[in-house]
């Protein structure tokens, strides 16, 4: 699975994007959001509020309660300010 | 029909637009043309550029969506979005929206809605150059706001 | 701010408008321009032309007028209109009307005022010409209630 | 007083101005309506529908109970068709 990174999302984590595998415990949006935070003190840092950041599976928006199944990319980003 | 959606780095020239707005259909009545400008200055500080970064592929999906919806929504004859991505000068043009319908209420309130949504939905983030740095603009709850009231007159969606 | 009002013969250049917009004002953010055309039918019959009369010196006034509020409801920056009168062809424009403000719901708003006011207060008069001979446009209704919708969010005028 | 007419009320009175000075009784635009039309039957024509006629006193709207004194320039024609 391809995870991106944009905005400060990106440059707090450290890098626009990697691939990861996580465990079958992992369900959801917000579930990946923890356990990407869980690994260092970097994604610890991009996810600290975890309640702002928004999420897209395949280019599209979802909420945190989304399942990730079957998904091929995530995206996590700020909100948007384009326009 | 024609819906031209564009992603570019170069600059926009919102004139010619205009002109291709009209083309191929003879019961285009009202075009309303929308264009964002980069300001010299974000909360009263004057700044140097704008940096827009973009989800490629996304933004694309996301904004044909959003015209997707417009269309069933208004009768519109002819839909043009450009937006720009990368370092953007005070003065130029961030983003261009043109509807074109045969009487002006659509093309308004088309014009109006896709700004709104490009404004909260579609994944852009600005980045301001002043003479303290860079910092990422926040997103405004206004803008939300904005793009909530086309919510109130649609079917609502079926909760998850 | 730079109040620009015309009435001509002419046809109208609509892209060359669009530039001058933001000048004079680093704090323009969002240019909302409007263009209304000549459809090629009116209520499904083909037309050959429109010829547009008008009333010279109050039109001028009744429009200068309408900027006047617009500019009192909205943080206007700079205004273009301008109508043509005379003959004009399918496919051109008869009316153009642009606003600039810093943010896009002040543009968008007074545009569609401005163009509100336009089609029920300034003087004009549509004649057109078909293959059945020359008729005078009927005023609509939905214009009037276009129009009216303003008139609620404003101090009540005084009962002569 | 100057009086002007536009699209299809010029056509009918068959001018498009004159100079007239309608007597004393003659106080509201409605007054002045109801005198033009009692002149001839182009003006009658013009005017036979008279609620649907707008007027304007020196470059403003008014309605038909606004009072003409002190006019220098009355126009009469249909709603507007502009934009």
């Amino acid at each position: 699975m391809r995870v991106l990174y944009f905005a400060w999302v990106r440059e707090r984590v450290g890098k626009a994007e990697e691939s990861i595998e996580p465990p079958a415990g992992v369900v959801t949006v917000g579930d990946l959001m923890s356990w990407l935070a869980a690994r260092d003190e970097q994604s610890a840092y991009a996810f600290e509020n975890a309640n702002v950041i928004r999420a897209a599976i395949d280019h599209r928006h979802v909420r945190p309660d989304a399942p990730i199944k079957g998904a091929s990319e995530i995206a996590f980003f700020p909100p948007m300010t384009g326009g | 029909m024609t819906v031209t959606i564009r992603l570019q780095r170069e600059t926009i020239d919102a004139a010619s637009v205009a002109a291709t707005m009209i083309r191929g259909d003879d019961g285009i009545g009202a075009v309303v043309t929308f264009t964002g400008i980069c300001r010299s200055d974000e909360n009263g500080q004057p700044i140097a550029a704008l940096t827009l970064e973009h989800y490629p592929g996304m933004v694309e999906a996301e904004i044909a969506r959003h015209v997707e919806e417009a269309c069933q929504r208004w009768p519109i004859l002819n839909v043009t979005i450009i937006h720009r991505y990368g370092r953007i000068m005070p003065g130029e043009v961030i983003v261009l929206v043109a509807t074109a319908s045969s009487h002006r209420e659509a093309a308004f309130a088309a014009a109006s809605f896709l700004m709104d949504y490009l404004k909260t939905r579609a994944p852009f983030w600005k980045q301001v150059e002043s003479a303290e740095g860079t910092a990422w603009v926040d997103a405004k709850a206004t803008d939300d706001a904005a793009a909530e009231r086309w919510s109130a007159s649609r079917p609502r969606q079926r909760a998850k």
